[in-house]
């Protein structure tokens, strides 16, 4: 792992997220007909709440500051733990998807504390939600991922997918395809996309990552969205390297092969979020709790 | 005559000194000093008697579990008489004539019961100690009180009365089997092989339930929650450390018969059956109880389970049986003096009307409940160690059973003594109980700290006479001397 | 010499209280004086620590007289040093603590004899982790409850202090009752009471003396569903008395359980195993019922239940990877289990600490009734805020080393291990998933309740900082939190030596702790993540900033009556849960066109005390008085039992001749 | 002399019978007294012979349990002027009948034991069995306390009774003692009585359940 490497892939970490939620955007409206924003719109939202100044509620504390900067610190840490375009990530030692799984219950833990922290009905709301919703999510998670650990025998990031999951695919494609649907699931419930929530909406009741960022403006906005669409980008490219074996190869061929990836997989769900509906509150602690019994099926094959 | 018998004569050449004296205020003070002098005296008599291991064939004599006896009461009527000033000078308004003599009487009376090696003399000792105890337990002179010395009178007399029926029968068996007929231990126990076995049987039944009911065994112990809720402090815990140990000893002496007999199997079943059903008893009937006095009585019934379930498990089992009749004898001095204490200044013996006693009385309030721990068992208490190796002896006999029975009632017991106890100690007293700030005197809680230090110091260390003292006692009980 | 540092800082600690009797009881001098001996008695055992964890050898104190024949001795090996040095000085910073919480100027009548007791319980701990024989084990075991009990007891005057204080009591006999079983058991197999490597032993018994001796140190540590006095205890106790209980007391259970595997030959793996699923429903229940909760203290009472769980399931891997041989399994789940023992102490007693706080303050513990506390007592939040991140297992602090550290050993069974085992280590990690969610859920909604938003009553506005002397102790732990999260390097020889003593096996083949663990890297995404929340929120911050409303969608007069609560805070997951928990729900309902006020409550009972163990006692308890039928007062029917009885004893002897 | 023996046994057994049948305190003590009397002249008929120690105790058992004892009893009876009957739980033909069962167990009971050649024929063990049974008998059916102190004389006569094939292994101050014991016992109990009739103006019974639990 070269310094460049290191350097490609936190640029990639900070740069590519706002693009893909750029390409989801663009799908969307391109299936809904419309035109739609510039793939860089996000990019320039960004900036421009960066240039804004604070408006604090009286009510705030430090806290408040606290959930955007650490939504945008955990998920680039663990943006340093997936590999996008090598074999490995920067960070991995064994038991790292560990550290991964719960550097976004950091950030989700300060995000719902910030929410809390103004004071307003709404925004506890949807911190209730969050809470309750990423609990179930949690075990999902880990349950996907040990149908990888199980047929690996490796408990780093890296280890379970930065040598191409070909021969996997090859030997046991069902676990697999169960592990992938089930990290799906969990990669739109914990990014708070349709059918969990509509992160298009601001003043619906069912919303959940956007409620919680209400009274978050300008800068501090500006990093919970960043944060958002980072965690958004790492957890996607963590389900393409599974779902696409990476050939081997030099590494401007396999950075090519991990983008155009992710580009499939924006496509994917914006084409998702467009053709399909909100599900309703109540039942999208069954859709999670099907994911982790997708993922357990998929372990019972393996281990049997 | 032999010259033991001092240890008897001393007492009641004191009784009636105490008789004759006319001051209410200087005739309590002849307890100690009798208490007292029976330590050099008893050091004399057991020196001078030679090797205790060896009983006289004599009526009167030493054996180990006499020796234990009376040594271990002498040391428990010395801190008990040393509470007797404190206490009589807070019931000045009850003549104590009558008190002292017999609570001296009775002493001599235990010497006497501890000293005799012939049957019929146990007889006596024993039914003169429940005689003495009489007028003790009527102090109160009220209906309650009365009804109780009744009650205690006639159950102790029947059963007392049934041991006599015992000892008869054990002498027709050895009439029965044509050898001379006599009435002494020792040599009882010499030809126990060749009695007869259904007479011998019978009688050792009998002597069980006899001794049994002085000792305070379910389903015979009906008198003890009456006479020790109505006695004053002081006498309850002579009978709960004194005539119990008393009777106790007395049963392991006719138990030992029946070893000697090679017929202890049934003994054995019986003592077990007694214990388990003393130890679930004192249990059940402690649970809610109201009155903290008689909740003590209950507690004694289940000690006195615990001493029969030892002693029936053998071996080790007595051994800490008996170091269990010393732990309990002391631990049960704690508590009714201590009740003593709170009932004196709170007037009542029922949770209802008595609570909050630490802080009104924080020393004797912390002596009852740290008296509640030892007694049930807790480590590093005297009564944990012998507890602990009777435990011990039935699980490393095999008795898993009972020794899981033996763990379930103790925590019956805990839980059924703990609440009573906690609801007297802990909270705040009733307001219109609000007593007079009394101090607590010294002398009313130094007796009771020597009982406790007592407790824990056999707790963490027992001297290597004791320890050879109880083992030769136990061994004699098995013959195994 | 750290055995003879040991003694002097147990002894230390014991005479804490007493220098407080000699003067007035409302004078502050007993309160410095105990916080001084516990102070040094803390150093004592962090020489001794030291002394045992630079490998200096050490030959164990005996009493110097036999008891029953029985040579009774102390000393201190690795595993011992590894939990003397939370029992000895965790005390101590309640005592600082208690200096301004529970002055003796402030509660004359009971600030001494919570003095003593917690002297004594500090003593007891001492002596149980030092023990080497079952008498020294023994006597520190019941001295160290019955202090504790004393403890809890403090505020004696409150009817439900009272009743928890007895709940306690009676569990805690009915551990000591087991404990005595199974030493008894120990000495009817094998001759001896010692607590030393047994070298041979009947497998039946083996089971026997662990399966006694489990059921003991899991009432005492508060598995479920042996954890009923857990939650009344921790609740009525005064704060610092909580923490001390969920610092250390409770992980006296857990040194047992340890100390007693290390003690026998490994186990069959069904033991492990069996402890592994105790933990993970520990954890579970623990962590769900604590969801429930409307009480901080009660909250956090159940919280302890979940780690206690936690590091259950640590040792139940442990020990399966004992049975078969996989020393880094054994490593890691051992490891794991017992740096969350030291992590749980320090997190869980600065949450109760900063609980205290925050009764302190404002005179209760109702979380609905609080709120807005950040703003006034700011460090106190800060403290809870890492507090809160530590036990959610959240990087970078300490918790998650240790859980991280639980997982890679049921990571690595999971894929190393066959059959049943395997499937066991499996269904484990997404649990342990679930109970992380759902203590984040838990710790977000009472850190928002309690100390974000506004003040819901006005006893929640009257709130103020804590003063010093209950800051310190906090600041001590919230340090040592981060930096055992920073840099856990820091406690890699003194877990090492615990493991070693715990298995010496492991010192002679095993690979080192280093090696597995990966606290390096752990080490440095930690600082990473520091360094790059404190660089965004710099760069975020750059910007100035105006004041004003919450905006709440552009409603203007938000009433603080109108934030979320706690209880709708939970209600999702609750009633996701509700067919296990049986939530007591209180409401009356909405009806007609113009409904009048509505209310809605809901209580969560515990399972085990007030489903089961409660009612059964009363039934007990009635039961026991129709025997009382039996003594009547008629002396008529006294004698005729003895008649009876006189009757059956002669039928039973006479069926025993033939 | 056996059959002098049977002769006073079999007296004793109708005195039994006799107590368990009637209905006036005053009988039942004198009964009981007239069993002490019988009980000193088995002594003498049994032992009476073999020294003047045996003659001294055999007078000594008689004027104590035949005179002394009843004298208490009476005494007691006569500190209190109402209601001198006996009232029992049971009925008095319930009692007979239950008297007549304890003679008969005791008959077998003592067949079942095996007794030595000259107690053969002898009804000495049965008849200390029966009466010791009827002791019982009056004490749990009896209500009042003065008739449970004759219960628990007749249970202590009938032991003696079978005492008296154990002379030889006593010691007379044993055998004194014993005797003693007693007296001072009865004499205890009538205080008590006397007690319980001061404060409760009757013999007791009913009353004298404050007590329980």
């Amino acid at each position: 792992m070269t310094l460049l490497s290191v350097i490609a892939h936190l640029a990639a970490a900070f740069v590519l997220p706002p693009l893909l939620l750029g390409v989801i955007q663009r799908t969307k409206a391109r299936v809904a007909g419309r035109r739609g924003a510039p793939l860089l719109q996000p990019c320039y939202d960004l900036v421009k709440l960066f240039r804004k100044d604070r408006v604090l509620s009286r009510t705030t504390t430090w806290v408040f500051l606290a959930g955007p900067a650490v939504a945008v610190a955990t998920a680039t840490l663990a943006a340093l733990l997936v590999p996008f375009g090598e074999p490995a990530a920067p960070l991995a030692f064994q038991g790292d998807l560990v550290l991964y799984a719960y550097l976004f219950g950091l950030g989700r833990f300060f995000t719902i504390a910030a929410a809390l922290d103004t004071g307003s009905s709404f925004e506890g709301m949807g911190g209730a939600r969050e809470a309750t919703f990423s609990a179930l999510a949690e075990p999902a998670l880990f349950l996907a991922l040990l149908v990888l650990v199980s047929l690996r025998e490796d408990l780093s990031l890296s280890g379970l997918v930065g040598s191409g999951t070909g021969t996997l695919w090859a030997t046991a494609a069902a676990p697999m395809a169960l592990a992938c649907v089930g990290l799906f699931i969990v990669l739109l419930a914990e990014n708070s996309r349709i059918p969990f929530d509509d992160p298009t909406t601001h003043l619906e009741l069912t919303m959940i990552h956007e409620v919680m960022v209400l009274d978050h403006g300008g800068p501090l906005l500006g990093a919970a969205l960043l944060g958002a669409a980072q965690k958004l980008f790492v957890q996607g490219a963590l389900l393409v390297r599974i779902i696409v074996p990476l050939p081997d190869g030099p590494p401007l061929s396999s950075w090519a092969a991990f983008l155009a990836s992710m580009l499939a997989l924006g496509v994917g769900i914006g084409v998702v979020e467009s053709t399909m509906a909100r599900l309703r509150l109540r039942q999208i602690p069954m859709l999670l709790i099907a994911a982790s019994l997708l993922s357990a099926f998929g372990i019972v094959l393996v281990v049997r | 005559m032999s010259p033991l018998l001092f240890a008897v004569a001393v007492p009641l050449a004191f009784a009636l000194t105490a008789l004759a004296i006319p001051s209410e205020r200087v005739r309590p003070w002849l307890l100690p000093v009798a208490a007292v002098i029976q330590i050099p005296l008893l050091a004399l008599l057991v020196s001078s008697h030679g090797s205790p291991a060896a009983p006289g064939d004599d009526w009167v004599g030493l054996d180990p579990l006499g020796t234990l006896l009376l040594a271990y009461l002498t040391v428990f009527f010395l801190c008990c008489a040393c509470y007797a000033p404190a206490y009589l000078r807070l019931r000045a308004e009850r003549p104590n004539r009558i008190f002292c003599t017999m609570l001296l009487v009775f002493f001599a009376m235990m010497n006497l019961f501890g000293l005799s090696q012939h049957v019929g003399l146990m007889w006596v000792a024993i039914e003169a100690t429940t005689l003495s105890t009489g007028p003790l337990l009527y102090f109160n002179h009220n209906p309650r009180s009365i009804e109780a010395t009744w009650k205690y009178l006639l159950i102790g007399s029947v059963g007392i009365a049934l041991a006599l029926l015992g000892s008869f029968f054990l002498g027709y068996s050895a009439l029965h089997a044509g050898l001379e007929t006599s009435l002494v231990l020792s040599d009882i126990t010499a030809h126990a092989v060749d009695l007869s076995r259904p007479w011998l049987r019978a009688a050792v039944v009998l002597l069980l339930v006899g001794y049994g009911t002085k000792m305070g065994l379910a389903p015979m112990h009906t008198w003890k929650p009456d006479a020790y809720g109505e006695a004053p402090g002081l006498v309850g815990a002579i009978l709960a450390g004194g005539v119990t140990s008393c009777a106790f000893i007395g049963v392991l002496r006719f138990y030992s018969i029946a070893v000697a007999a090679g017929d202890a199997g049934f003994a054995r079943e019986l003592m077990l059956a007694f214990g388990l059903l003393s130890m679930a008893v004192g249990g059940v009937f402690m649970v809610r109880q109201r009155d903290y006095k008689r909740m003590l009585a209950y507690s004694s019934v289940e000690h006195m389970g615990i001493l029969m379930l030892g002693a029936s498990v053998g071996g080790a089992g007595l051994f800490g049986s008996l170091l269990h009749m010393l732990n309990n004898g002391f631990t049960k001095g704690v508590l009714f003096l201590s009740a003593a204490n709170i009932h004196r200044h709170f007037g009542s013996r029922s949770i209802e009307h008595v609570q909050g006693a630490l802080r009104v009385l924080p020393a004797s309030a912390t002596l009852f409940l740290l008296g509640f721990f030892a007694v049930t068992g807790a480590p590093p208490f005297g009564p944990f160690l012998s507890e602990f190796t009777i435990l011990r002896a039935a699980v490393g006999d095999g008795r898993i059973a009972v020794a899981g029975a033996f763990l379930a009632l103790l925590l019956l017991v805990f839980i059924g003594m703990g609440a009573t106890v906690l609801a007297v100690v802990q909270g705040e007293p009733a307001p219109e109980r609000e007593p007079a700030p009394a101090r607590e005197r010294f002398s009313q809680v130094a007796p009771i700290i020597a009982l406790l230090a007592l407790v824990l110091l056999l707790g963490v260390w027992i001297p290597e006479r004791l320890e050879s003292a109880l083992w030769s006692a136990a061994r004699f009980i098995e013959g195994t001397r | 010499m750290s055995a003879a540092l040991a003694v002097a800082g147990i002894t230390l600690a014991a005479l804490s209280g007493f220098p407080g009797l000699a003067v007035r009881r409302d004078h502050p001098a007993g309160d410095r004086a105990a916080a001084l001996l516990l102070g040094l008695a803390a150093i004592c055992a962090a020489a001794a620590s030291a002394l045992v964890v630079s490998g200096t050898p050490d030959a164990p104190l005996a009493l110097p007289w036999l008891v029953l024949g029985e040579r009774v001795t102390v000393g201190v090996d690795g595993l011992s040093a590894f939990f003397l040095l939370p029992a000895l000085g965790f005390p101590f910073l309640a005592s600082v603590y208690s200096l301004a919480y529970y002055s003796a100027a402030d509660r004359p009548r009971s600030a001494r004899r919570l003095r003593l007791a917690l002297g004594f319980l500090t003593a007891g701990l001492g002596t149980v982790v030092i023990a080497r024989h079952g008498f020294a084990f023994l006597a520190g075991w019941e001295v160290m409850a019955l202090a504790a009990f004393f403890s809890i007891t403090a505020e004696d005057e409150r009817e439900e202090v009272r009743r928890a204080g007895f709940v306690y009591l009676a569990c805690t006999r009915a551990s000591t009752l087991a404990l005595i079983g199974a030493f008894a058991w120990l000495h009817a197999a094998t001759g001896r009471l010692t607590l030393d490597a047994v070298p041979e032993i009947e497998s039946a018994a083996s089971t026997a003396i662990f399966a006694l001796a489990g059921i003991g140190f899991a009432l005492k540590a508060g598995a479920v569903p042996l954890h009923l006095w857990l939650p009344g205890a921790h609740a009525n106790a005064p704060s610092h008395v909580s923490a001390v209980l969920s610092g250390v007391l409770i992980k006296v259970g857990i040194y047992g359980i340890v100390r007693f595997a290390s003690l026998l030959p490994p186990l069959p793996v069904a033991g492990g195993a069996g402890i592994l699923a105790l933990g993970a429903a520990s954890a579970v229940l623990g962590v769900a019922y604590a969801l429930g909760q409307h009480e901080l203290k009660r909250l956090l009472a159940y919280h302890s239940i979940e780690n206690i769980g936690i590091i259950l399931m640590g040792v139940g891997v442990g020990l399966v990877g004992r049975s078969l041989g996989y020393r880094e399994i054994e490593i890691l789940g051992l490891g794991g289990a017992l740096l969350h023992v030291w992590n749980h102490a320090l997190f869980k007693g600065l949450l109760f600490l900063a609980a205290g706080s925050v009764i302190h303050a404002t005179g209760t513990g109702e979380i609905d009734a609080l709120g807005g506390q950040a703003r006034r007592l700011p460090r106190t939040a800060l403290f809870f805020c890492v507090g809160a991140v530590a036990i959610c297992g959240l990087p970078p602090l300490n918790g998650f080393v240790s859980e991280l550290l639980v997982c890679l050993g049921l990571l690595h069974a999971s894929v190393s291990l066959h059959g049943s085992e395997r499937l066991i280590a499996v269904i484990a990690i997404p649990t342990l998933a679930l109970v992380g969610g759902l203590a984040a859920a838990c710790f977000a909604k009472v850190f928002g309740s309690v100390f974000l938003g506004e003040a819901r009553t006005p006893a929640a506005a009257s709130g103020h900082e804590a003063p010093r002397a209950m800051l310190w102790p906090m600041a001590a732990l919230a340090l040592a939190c981060i930096a055992i999260g920073v840099a856990p390097q820091l406690v890699l020889h003194s877990l090492g030596a615990a493991l070693h003593s715990f298995d010496p096996e492991l010192a002679a083949s095993g690979p080192a702790l280093a090696e597995v663990a990966p606290f390096g890297l752990v080490s440095a995404a930690a600082a990473a993540l520091l360094a790059g929340a404190a660089a965004v929120a710099a760069l975020v911050a750059r910007r100035p900033a105006r004041r004003g409303p919450t905006w709440d969608c552009g409603y203007a007069a938000p009433s603080p009556r109108m934030q979320y609560t706690a209880s709708s805070f939970a209600s999702g997951l609750v009633d996701l849960f509700r067919w296990a928990l049986w939530t007591e729900l209180h409401a009356t309902g909405i009806a007609g066109t113009f409904p009048g006020p509505a209310r809605l409550s809901t209580h969560l009972p515990d399972p085990v005390l007030d489903r089961m163990i409660l009612p059964a006692a009363r039934w007990l308890a009635r039961a026991s008085i129709w025997l009382r039928w039996l003594q009547r007062g008629h002396l008529h029917s006294y004698v005729l039992y003895i008649l009876i009885t006189v009757i059956v004893a002669l039928l039973v002897a006479r069926g025993e001749f033939r | 002399m056996s059959e002098v023996l049977n002769l006073l046994l079999v007296i004793f057994l109708l005195l039994n019978f006799w107590m368990l049948g009637t209905s006036r305190l005053r009988a039942v003590i004198h009964c009981a007294g007239a069993q002490g009397m019988l009980l000193g002249a088995a002594y003498l008929a049994m032992h009476g012979a073999s020294g003047l120690r045996a003659i001294a105790l055999g007078l000594a058992i008689a004027s104590i349990k035949g005179v002394l004892i009843p004298r208490i009893l009476i005494g007691a009876l006569r500190s209190q002027p109402i209601r001198r009957e006996v009232e029992p739980f049971v009925s008095f033909t319930v009692s007979l009948l239950l008297g007549a069962l304890a003679t008969g167990l005791a008959v077998l009971f003592a067949r079942t034991l095996p007794l030595i050649e000259a107690d053969a024929g002898a009804l000495l063990v049965p008849t200390s069995l029966a009466t010791v049974l009827t002791g019982f008998i009056v004490l749990t059916t009896r209500r009042k306390a003065l008739t449970q102190v004759v219960g628990y004389l007749t249970l202590e006569n009938g032991i003696f009774i079978f005492g008296l094939t154990l002379i030889e292994a006593m010691p007379f101050l044993v055998e004194a003692g014993i005797l003693l014991d007693v007296l001072v016992a009865v004499f205890v109990m009538g205080v008590v009585v006397e007690h319980i009739v001061r404060e409760f103006s009757s013999l007791g019974g009913d009353e004298l359940t404050e007590l329980r639990e």
